[in-house]
């Protein structure tokens, strides 16, 4: 037995489970360094490797031990976490880590703008420092959790007289402050996941800035970069995810099937293997200290799997693909999307070539960093952000 | 060889309905009906029915028809498909009329005709024209009992030409939808701006066609699916001047985002396959004026410009980017309208498998 | 009957076709004006329109009238002959267009080379001033008939330090001089179809420039728009073409059949379908005085489908697919690709999204031209050819 | 879950292997090979099989062979398809051998793995896994008779292991090349750098091999297509790493054309899509060595890395534009090898149709 499952046999002795409360047990997980194994002492963690977490997290889920609010790991675990463990200040770890990792208090993420969504550099959320505070205005779209989030993690400008990249400063910004609006954003679905948030004289304390004035996109980049590294990193079965619901279909609708539907399917089920065994790949890479950069393909190959296998779905079920549940605008309660109807699914699933940079963007990513294929010509990174065409 | 060009009067049509259209029936206008209780516009359909008389160009003039040609239907679903306009007029105006001259009807078809009343077609919208008749309604004591899901326009019409089985087989009767022992149960539908619902018949009395029912219904359904694939083009070619607009002006890295040649060159393909889409949505048009090549010349369309429509419509969507996963942009609507469409009056593999049996390439 | 035709009636009962020497009956058939008809009176024309042409084409065919060598149209009727035409001189005119019509002489293009395929401009071909001649150095390829040609056209640069449209001129090569070196061009089919042309120290004089020294980039641009409506612009029946080689094997064969293959071949017959209407319809518009635009995306869907089609019939082929006819280094006789094996035409119908205009090029050009889609940003269009990277 | 890494001896046998065929089979040697008499170096397959040993990697030590495993034999192949190395590794060192140990043979398997003799197996070439048991040859009063095309690399090879109906049914026979009765006739092949020839056989002499002959030759075929997976997946990677090269250098338009954005997007996809092709023959190969999920992991690799080899090599001959058609450039020797493999040990869609069996997913 390793000394990390050792340290959780003897948490786990000394924390029953059993009807304990999930925020106070998880905080007791997070002091006595359990939380995220690969943080330091004292932060959540005992300096262990990264790789190390994946067993931690299952010896717990074994036990039955409490999970956080589904809520809090979206974007606190992932993202806001590293981002202030790299780049904040003493007391910022102190004060954001604990309850982030209890659920007490869950973040979102305010990047993207209507205007500045592939280009996220292109922003124009300004932040206007006066005295021992910003005032921010702007408009934020896409944010999951706005509206149960306590913090959310910022970028602003703060200098629009400077190249794009240059200008911008990260923040970390309170939900609850009064010029804070966050309103449900209908998705084609007729679901709001997501959220606009409109941001009028928000003050945010410099205490709160996360980084140097000017650092936000290099700090904004580590966020974005432990966002690709959450997404496929996480071992599944054969036929997990959408070709389950497909081959679900039918295998239970022999009514159904058509030749032409057969060889698709096949086709897709193939590449659903396939993808699930670069993601497996990918994985033991990384256990192996090999880290891969095939995380960026199967991003790019998902979403178009996922995208084909809906499309197949809806054709599939025939009449009743002429069908949808439900167009009422509603909140979302999860994300188990393998229990909605086919159309649903076919409309959500639109979405994953867009969200989290799109396919497009990724497609760019793997030209320049992996196939290190001569750069396209840019216009847009020596110019003051101001003097942008828009 | 077929005529695959527009005319002058085609040409003329059409501009007329685009302008009625624009005028009346702008996508914010559909997008705010879709979620009301009104789903279809009838006011503009009995502009379009009545005072421009679309609605009978099928039907001769003799029986208060325009006399005009499957040709310029095309035309008015293109029309219809560009702008995802709610109206019956695949149900009335196409698959009713169709079925009802088909089966020598004289009465009904001009009340259609008129635009005085909405017919439809009661089979499951997803009936291809080489299906077997559909057994889902009998005659029993000479009045109509069963059931048929997924008719489209069912919910405005007023008269529904049903098949059923008779004792002698096949058989098509006319139902008066305020008849006694009808239901019509509207069903949630995948494409808002095409409705979808259920009929019951229990016992309901009907007046039974005097032609030949099989034929009449392979016919409608035909002539269905070749003009259906109009509608798609328009869908198709709403996609690909929609989405050229946008990335022409939708600025990112300090730059239009149509000026990336990856975009430039998707959309080039994409016009590439509309070009050709007009002309295989023409090639079945004529045939249906005309009555030449009508087998291959439907399944071709279908088959094509059912997959170009969704095609065109997924493009559209990723290339606006977020924008167009909002519910409120139109794209959705068109997405929506072209993968309905898709499975509406034979999908794609069964509109190729009819072709392998036309075209003599045996499984 | 309408004018034309009764010319042609008339022509051919003064001129018997039987036992005919051709190029002295096409000779007389240039006399007569019943040539090119919509070249001017005197110039093997009458002066009609453009899309009279083909019902006169089609009548002397049908009264088994002689015929040019095959060699002669591939460059001569389709490009040559309209660039000379409109930027000939008199003496030009009077000197090449008969002799180009008979099949007496067989001309060839010399524009592409190895540096400039895609980006014809940037061609670096020496044309040097000496008196009343020019002296050309530099190296062609992809030169069709090449070895049997008489007259090339041919493009060549003038003046390196002006930008790469400005500094070309536009020549008549005569393919007898010494300094002429042509040589087979072997291709991945073992076929030598095209010739690479070694131009040294080869002497034109200026009597045989086209247009105004600088201007041959317009010229060649001539040249080109009639290449491209040369292709796609005949009219053809259901089935013919390559779909046409796998229905046949299909038909034939009910051994090799499977569902996958089935499936495939019917996308692809309807697609093939699909094309043949949209030339069809091309033609239609044409005749009917309205020229469209689908001409580019008739050669572009042409090349994909031929690929398409040509990759199934190779897999339809079974066992026999694993073969291949004759890898020996020879001359092309025809271009009759239908009646070779499924290999050959596979092989030999990649270069369809090659020559002529690569696919790639094709879509920039639907981009720009039809779809007027924001231009790419460009560098190289204003700074002189010698400084160009390449 | 299998591992889907490379270890360090795999690692290092793939740069020894890479060297060497660097070293002695550069593409021009091979293009000027393939149309002499001698179109298979059997000077660098002796040292391939006798020095490096690679004859007999699936062997055991006891027969003189290696005793490594299918991982390794993979990474053979993946450096032999990067270089379209004309030898006969697929028929001798993977078909022959497998179906000899399937088979209980422990004599020609010896030499075979000494790289004394070279050695392929009697089927044609498209033969899938899951084909019936071929009845080409006939035992007729204990001599075989009986004619099979297409057969990989036997114009260079000793011995055969030849599939055949005996009295009682399927057996296999090894029979001799150089036996009377035994006529090889080279045919023609779409894929220069890997040849196939006819077997007649009049009456042969051949020695019966004791084991089960269906399961002997099934295991044979399944390891060959799970293992030619790996072959096309070096394929694949030269023709991604190739074009990557030239479009970096070559330049149009001022630029190189790599830093056109289509071109640099089909390149992405391509470098996804070869990234999956190493999980799923990583997989194959794994499977195939410690036999568990064998059937599932070798129709994958197989109908993946299938469609990916010539989707690849079409890819690498459009971005070469010009140059790519030419013979002198070796592009085409990994679009004839790539298209050819694609029919070889069962099409894709052969593999898929047997994946509906293993994968319970029913026509």
């Amino acid at each position: 037995m390793t000394d990390l499952a050792a340290k959780v046999e003897e948490f786990l002795a000394a924390h029953p489970t059993e009807g304990a409360d999930p925020v106070q047990w998880l905080g007791a997980r997070f002091d006595a360094g359990l939380a995220f194994v690969h943080f330091p002492v004292g932060l959540g963690g005992l300096g262990a490797s990264r790789s190390a977490q994946q067993a931690v997290d299952e010896a717990f889920l074994a036990a039955n031990a409490p999970q956080p609010n589904p809520a809090a790991p979206v974007i606190g675990y992932g993202m806001a976490a590293p981002t202030i463990l790299k780049f904040g200040t003493d007391e910022q770890k102190q004060r954001f880590l604990r309850p982030l990792y209890t659920g007490e208090e869950v973040w979102c993420q305010l990047f993207s703008e209507p205007g500045a969504g592939s280009d996220l550099a292109t922003l124009a959320t300004r932040a206007v420092r006066d005295g021992d505070e910003w005032v921010v205005d702007g408009q934020k779209v896409w944010t999951t959790m706005g509206h149960v989030a306590r913090w959310g993690i910022l970028v602003a400008r703060t200098d629009p007289s400077l190249p794009k990249h240059q200008g911008l400063t990260y923040f970390l910004c309170d939900m609850t402050d009064p010029g804070v609006d966050v309103r449900p954003l209908r998705q084609i679905t007729g679901e709001a996941e997501f959220n606009e948030v409109f941001l009028s004289g928000v003050r945010v304390p410099d205490a709160n800035r996360l980084g140097a004035v000017g650092e936000g996109w290099k700090v904004a980049t580590t966020t974005l970069m432990n966002e690709r590294v959450t997404i496929g990193a996480h071992a599944a079965e054969r036929e997990d995810g959408l070709i389950g619901a497909a081959t679900k279909t039918w295998r239970e609708h022999p009514e159904l099937r058509t030749p032409g539907l057969h060889d698709r399917l096949l086709r897709l089920w193939v590449d659903a293997e396939a993808l699930r065994l670069t993601a497996e790949r990918l994985r033991q890479g990384l256990a192996a200290g090999q880290p891969g950069p095939e995380g960026s393909a199967a991003k790019l190959t998902f979403a178009t799997l996922n995208q084909a296998i809906t499309g197949l779905d809806v054709e599939l079920h025939g009449e009743q693909g002429l069908t949808y549940t439900d167009w009422t605008m509603r909140r979302p309660k999860d994300a188990d999307w393998a229990n909605r109807d086919a159309g649903f699914r076919y409309l959500r699933m639109k979405g994953n070539s867009i969200e989290g940079g799109t396919s497009e963007i990724l497609r760019n990513i793997i030209a320049d960093r992996i196939l290190q294929l001569p750069k396209e010509p840019r216009g847009d990174v020596d110019i003051p952000w101001k003097d942008l065409p828009r | 060889m077929s005529d695959l060009l527009y005319d002058e009067v085609e040409n003329d049509l059409r501009a007329s309905v685009r302008d009625l259209l624009t005028d009346r029936a702008p996508w914010t206008s559909v997008l705010a009906r879709v979620e009301t209780d009104k789903p279809y516009d009838l006011e503009l359909w009995r502009t379009l029915a009545t005072e421009m008389g679309l609605a009978g160009l099928l039907v001769p003039e003799s029986l208060g028809g325009a006399e005009a040609s499957a040709r310029e239907v095309a035309v008015v679903l293109e029309e219809l498909g560009r702008a995802v306009t709610p109206t019956p007029f695949l149900g009335s105006a196409v698959l009713a009329t169709s079925a009802l001259l088909a089966a020598g009807d004289t009465e009904t078809v001009s009340e259609l005709a008129a635009g005085q009343r909405i017919g439809t077609l009661a089979v499951p919208l997803t009936t291809a024209p080489n299906a077997a008749f559909p057994g889902l309604v009998r005659v029993e004591d000479g009045k109509l009992t069963g059931r048929v899901g997924s008719v489209v326009d069912l919910e405005v019409a007023d008269v529904v030409v049903v098949p059923a089985i008779g004792p002698d087989g096949p058989e098509l009767h006319v139902v008066q939808t305020a008849s006694a022992g009808v239901t019509v149960t509207p069903i949630t539908p995948l494409d808002l701006t095409r409705r979808i619902a259920t009929l019951e018949l229990s016992g309901v009395e009907s007046r039974k066609l005097s032609g030949d029912a099989e034929a009449a219904l392979r016919k409608a359904l035909a002539t269905g699916a070749g003009l259906l694939a109009a509608e798609q083009l328009g869908v198709a070619q709403w996609c690909l001047d929609t989405t050229a607009e946008y990335v022409s002006t939708r600025h990112q890295f300090g730059r239009p985002i149509g000026s990336f040649q990856a975009i430039r060159h998707r959309l080039a393909d994409l016009w590439a396959s509309v070009s050709s889409a007009v002309a295989v949505s023409r090639a079945a048009a004529d045939a249906l004026a005309t009555g030449s090549d009508v087998d291959i010349a439907v399944a071709v369309a279908a088959s094509f410009c059912s997959e170009l429509a969704v095609h065109a419509a997924e493009e559209a969507l990723q290339l606006h980017g977020g924008i167009g996963m909002t519910w409120e942009h139109p794209v959705h609507l068109y997405l929506g309208r072209a993968k309905s469409s898709e499975l509406a009056l034979g999908t794609p593999e069964k509109h190729r498998d009819a072709l392998a049996v036309f075209a003599d390439l045996p499984a």
